[in-house]
């Protein structure tokens, strides 16, 4: 049982359940681990010129898209944001293709039409990326009731951001999923900031999670940073959900520890408020869970996977100007 | 149109709709409808009673009715359709796709080709337009707006034949395709408004398809050409009758689609006839009449002999009284006066 | 001191006060009995081919109108929805000015542009009505923040059907009146349908009043058939407002006594309900307030304020059609 | 143009709009600034630092950090204005207003019309436009959507001096006004994509503004005309240059409002050089250069010695990587190439 089939199932007990257990916390600490170093490469790579546009990067939520991931199945979807690059390689885009995509090469997992903003692929069960903070809450509920018509126990998953739940998009499709009692797993990374405002400046209710009940939709209040607790909430939502009871919010309290994105220096952040929540990154929070020394080696893994990538983007060939006109309709 | 072997019944447009969804709902399981009021018992059957007894035939799973959401009911189509799933989605009327623009515009139009034309959004946007006494925020044909989203596919069908097939069509598109539809023209009531042409129209018993993209000339003449959808259609045709009587022969299209614009019919038409005049119920600036008086000007400009007019509903906010409304879209008599000035 | 002045006051007690509160008893009754026989009026002579257009009638409602603007002052505002008869009436706009925009004259109060989807008039603080549903929800902000920069301490009142909170406007406007404390008063009136759809189909919480805790916003449910309940609470509501502490939601449970527009037949509604409903009439539950000789007093000026509403509305000169031109740009 | 004696500095757009913003709160107490970041201690004063310093000289209470909310902020903006007060709401990109599309169409531009001429809404909203390498949700040129909205103006300023003046004149104004700036010239940064031009310009620093409603002659010549806006408008110049060292002279034509569009002084330039090439960054198909085309097409026929030709953005959604865009947006070459063809 590899740990992505793990699915719904329990943490295993009993001595071959026990090495699967490790090997699984391994591969949950790898997920995060690949997301980091991808962040912090194309971080560099984008100061250094080499990769065109904007970023928003993921560094410190890493918990969230890989716990949530873990649970879902090949055949399940996701939506995604403008902050896409963890979500994207949790549910199983390559590095190679992401990395392509930023490069704006031919072989990223868009063609190099999507960008930073729209990394995704289909095949991996991931919309490209909606961009248009609470543009996932509407589409998802299609994805939802495209299952639900065609009665598969698929389940999709929309990631948003606390800010996305001030939009009416927030509001219409999640009451549309409730009442449509639809197969869904509501991802909010709760990260306190939206851009530069603080979420007690726009929302007189702290808890996202609150706001659920106005739609008779469950919800949970958990630890973003701890891979394992947000695991565990998403098995439970999306165990209900492919059983037909319909949707359930999740909230995960996390932090972003970059800008909101590339030029963000932060300045509307205290330094306390930083330190406090790097204490509690995800790696560290996971990281006690394993071994030093298969910490080293994962290192190892993921440097060598994401040298292969970059190496895969720089080498990969441009679009030609003229596949800019193809694609727009089927 | 029909050939006269096939079998057929005389339809309102309303009724073929109607036979269009229930007949591709039938032919595929991946065919579905949601809206507001589309399936309530004892209810409506949408706002204009397209969709009466569909709930009865396929249930509440395939008729869905929705909140009062429409960017909900947009982002469900959009994300349904990246499924493969092939929603019909309603807007009670067409002044309600303001509230789901980012799902039509951001969403629909773009998904596939940001994901690098990976996957396809197969839905069908239905909402009625037209002038018809309801005032500012009921009363607008907003065309124009989404032929000018690239992504989108824009039809407006003006009888019962063309309504039928065209809608059959857009539902088998994998493509996001907006479906127009004038309500004086659903069923007999538009008659007057129509010029007391008959709206309803033969109809075939057996399935049948009117291509996306192809313009129908709905009459034939050398003098001038005229370009018109809904019933400022029926408003032309009724000009070139009495036009006729007065030796001026007119050439009528209906572009039937406006984006992809079939602007080979016009040309055509245009490299015969030296005269266009564009009549749309839309307003003006920025309308769709633009965009064909562009592309005439630039492909047929040496055939013009006169300059290129363009008829549409007045720069203002549908008003309430009738008299206002009147005043403001297009009537038979400003195209006739038109028309005569160009060839005066 | 007029009904109307009596504004948040409770009350009075003592014997002059007395007569005031018979007087002001009967004011609140015969401001719902003119929005009834307008309405009843109003709907022959749409069937007579009179009255042009389309018609969304407010019979059944009355309470809610009228308790609501009671409370308010000539300088506070309303916004209003495609139903807005009974709104218009009770702010203020008078009989003759809105007949006369029904039969699409040029004295009617929007100069025969509006129509009955859009009554209303500045002069005595109603917007145009807006036919959007859910429109008023985050135009009404606006309002309410004009007045709040400007430290008055008038108040804007928003009307809007239980239909309308499924609407993405509902939410933001909510949201942004509560985070900013906006003088405001939000006034569902929950008849129980949208159209045709009853509200139980499109939520899965049947108290719009719950929705309203997912901003932080204090909510209170009435009895829509009750004025003098409807008047209570918008007395807290509009006080509370004015002294700065932010909007409050009154849910108003209430039913239309006719369909949802000019042809609704209502089949989707059952013959029991619409009695038992028939039979919480707000004209019978505050009638019973008064003596049947001030009723019949009051049926008698009501007919011929609306003789004489028509009589005006009729010999109004219609618009010029080059007016249609006029009023797009300041 | 600032006349020789007024005193000047040389400001960037992002400059000139702060201070037009800065001048407008200090004039008038009605003024008031709201969107998303714009007034958060340490953060961006706007997505692109327009607003930098503003909330430290006028406080929470007149610059309002909303919540991610562009219903909330258009419909406020506009129910604020319906009192007197005068909003200037900020969308941080463009490709948001799609999220605000009833209150900006059905509310801000009808309600005046709805109530008689009655009210009045003095609003303002900004919105940077532009494909800037940020893909297809955040780089679109929405103009035309609007341009299309009777009771709305739309400006489109493309140099410091100018945006300064018309933003003014734009909060002064007693309608709503969509100012749309593009993101590349705010600062320095955009010079490259602007053919080398400066762009920053002389400013005066006394209180002035710009009509609405009125072009600019940016360069004369009598071959042919170019009407172009923002970085299009620099690359027209960038062309005129060009074509210029081959002995042909275009006159170069910035609308500044493309609602209401100052025709006459685009026919006066096609009535003396008999073509006219229109370029914008916004695509192709129902963008404002086809009521251009439309207008001349209708008014100067006789004139026109050659097809009108609209460059514009192709009909895709913008695409990520920077070779693609390049493919897609109107470059120099391309409007030198189509100028000698229709000269050859
Ligand atoms: C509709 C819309 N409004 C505004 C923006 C600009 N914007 C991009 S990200 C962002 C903040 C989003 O905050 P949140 O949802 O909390 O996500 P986070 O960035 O914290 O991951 C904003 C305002 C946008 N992309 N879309
Ligand atoms: C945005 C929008 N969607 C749909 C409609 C069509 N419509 C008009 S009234 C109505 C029902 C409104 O229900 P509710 O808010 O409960 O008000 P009620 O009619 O019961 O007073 C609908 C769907 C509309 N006018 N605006
Ligand atoms: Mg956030
Ligand atoms: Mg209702």
């Amino acid at each position: 049982m590899t740990p992505s089939k793990r699915a719904e199932a329990d943490l295993p007990g009993g001595a071959s359940a026990q090495a699967d257990t490790a090997a699984w916390v391994e591969a949950l600490y790898r997920g995060m681990l690949l997301i980091r170093r991808f962040e912090e490469r194309v971080y560099r790579l984008f100061l250094e010129g080499e990769i065109p546009g904007t970023l928003h990067q993921y560094h410190g939520q890493e918990a969230v898209a890989v716990g949530v991931c873990d649970v879902l199945r090949p055949d399940d979807w996701i939506t995604s944001t403008h902050r896409p690059h963890g979500h994207a390689l949790a549910k199983g885009v390559s590095a190679r293709a992401a990395m392509a995509e930023l490069y704006g090469k031919r072989t990223g997992c868009c063609a190099g039409k999507g960008g930073s903003m729209h990394l995704g692929d289909p095949s991996v069960g991931m919309l490209p990326a909606i961009a248009i903070v609470g543009g996932g809450n509407t589409v998802v509920t299609g994805l939802g009731l495209a299952m639900k018509l065609r009665k598969s126990d698929q389940v999709a998953a929309c990631f948003f951001g606390e800010g996305a739940t001030n939009e009416g998009a927030f509001h219409e499709g999640l009451n549309f999923a409730a009442v449509e009692r639809l197969p869904i797993v509501l991802v909010c990374e709760n990260n306190l900031y939206g851009a530069s405002t603080p979420y007690h400046r726009v929302s007189l209710v702290p808890d996202v999670a609150e706001r659920a009940k106005a739609y008779g939709v469950p919800a949970r209040i958990v630890d973003g940073m701890d891979v394992l607790a947000v695991r565990a909430a998403t098995a439970e939502a999306v165990a209900s959900a492919r059983t037909g009871a319909g949707p359930t919010l999740i909230e995960c309290k996390t932090y972003r520890f970059t800008g909101h994105s590339r030029s963000d220096a932060c300045d509307y952040r205290t330094d306390d408020e930083e330190a406090e929540w790097a204490a509690r990154d995800p790696l560290l929070v996971h990281g006690a869970r394993l071994e030093q020394e298969a910490i080293e080696q994962l290192e190892a893994g993921v440097r060598a996977e994401l040298d292969d990538a970059v190496e895969f983007a720089r080498s990969s060939p441009l679009p030609e100007p003229h596949e800019a006109l193809d694609g727009v309709y089927a | 149109m029909p050939e006269t072997t096939v079998e057929t019944r005389r339809l309102t447009i309303a009724e073929a709709l109607r036979e269009a969804i229930a007949e591709e709902m039938r032919r595929d399981e991946d065919v579905f409808l949601l809206g507001e009021d589309v399936g309530v018992e004892g209810g409506f059957g949408g706002a204009f009673g397209v969709y009466l007894g569909l709930v009865e035939e396929f249930g509440h799973e395939r008729i869905i009715d929705t909140p009062i959401s429409e960017k909900a009911i947009a982002g469900a189509a959009v994300g349904a359709a990246v499924l493969g799933m092939r929603p019909v989605a309603d807007m009670q009327y067409a002044d309600f796709l303001f509230e789901c623009m980012d799902e039509l515009v951001n969403q629909a139009a773009k998904l596939r080709y940001m994901s690098g034309g990976k996957l396809s959004v197969p839905m069908v946007m239905r909402a009625p337009v037209g002038t018809t006494l309801r005032g500012a925020q009921h009363g607008q044909c907003p065309e124009s707006y989404f032929v000018h989203v690239p992504g989108l596919k824009v039809v407006a069908p003006s009888d019962a034949y063309h309504a039928k097939g065209i809608l059959k069509s857009a539902i088998r598109d994998d493509n996001p395709v907006l479906v127009f539809e004038h309500k004086l023209l659903y069923g007999s009531k538009g008659r007057e408004a129509a010029g007391g042409f008959d709206l309803t129209a033969e109809v075939p018993t057996d399935d049948y398809t009117v291509p996306i993209g192809k313009a129908i000339i709905k009459r034939s003449g050398i003098d001038v050409t005229l370009v018109a959808t809904h019933v400022s259609l029926y408003r032309a045709l009724a000009a070139a009758d009495q036009l006729a009587s007065e030796g001026i022969e007119c050439e009528v299209i209906d572009p039937l689609t406006l984006n992809p614009l079939d602007e080979q019919a016009i040309f055509g038409s245009v490299q015969k006839t030296g005269r266009l005049v564009i009549v749309h119920e839309d307003t003006l600036t920025g309308g769709w009449g633009a965009e064909v008086a562009a592309r005439v000007a630039d492909d047929c400009l040496a055939y013009l002999e006169a300059p290129i007019k363009r008829i549409a509903t007045r720069d203002v906010p549908a008003p309430a009284a009738p008299v206002l409304e009147q005043a403001i879209v297009p009537q038979v008599e400003t195209i006739v006066a038109t028309v005569k000035e160009m060839l005066g």
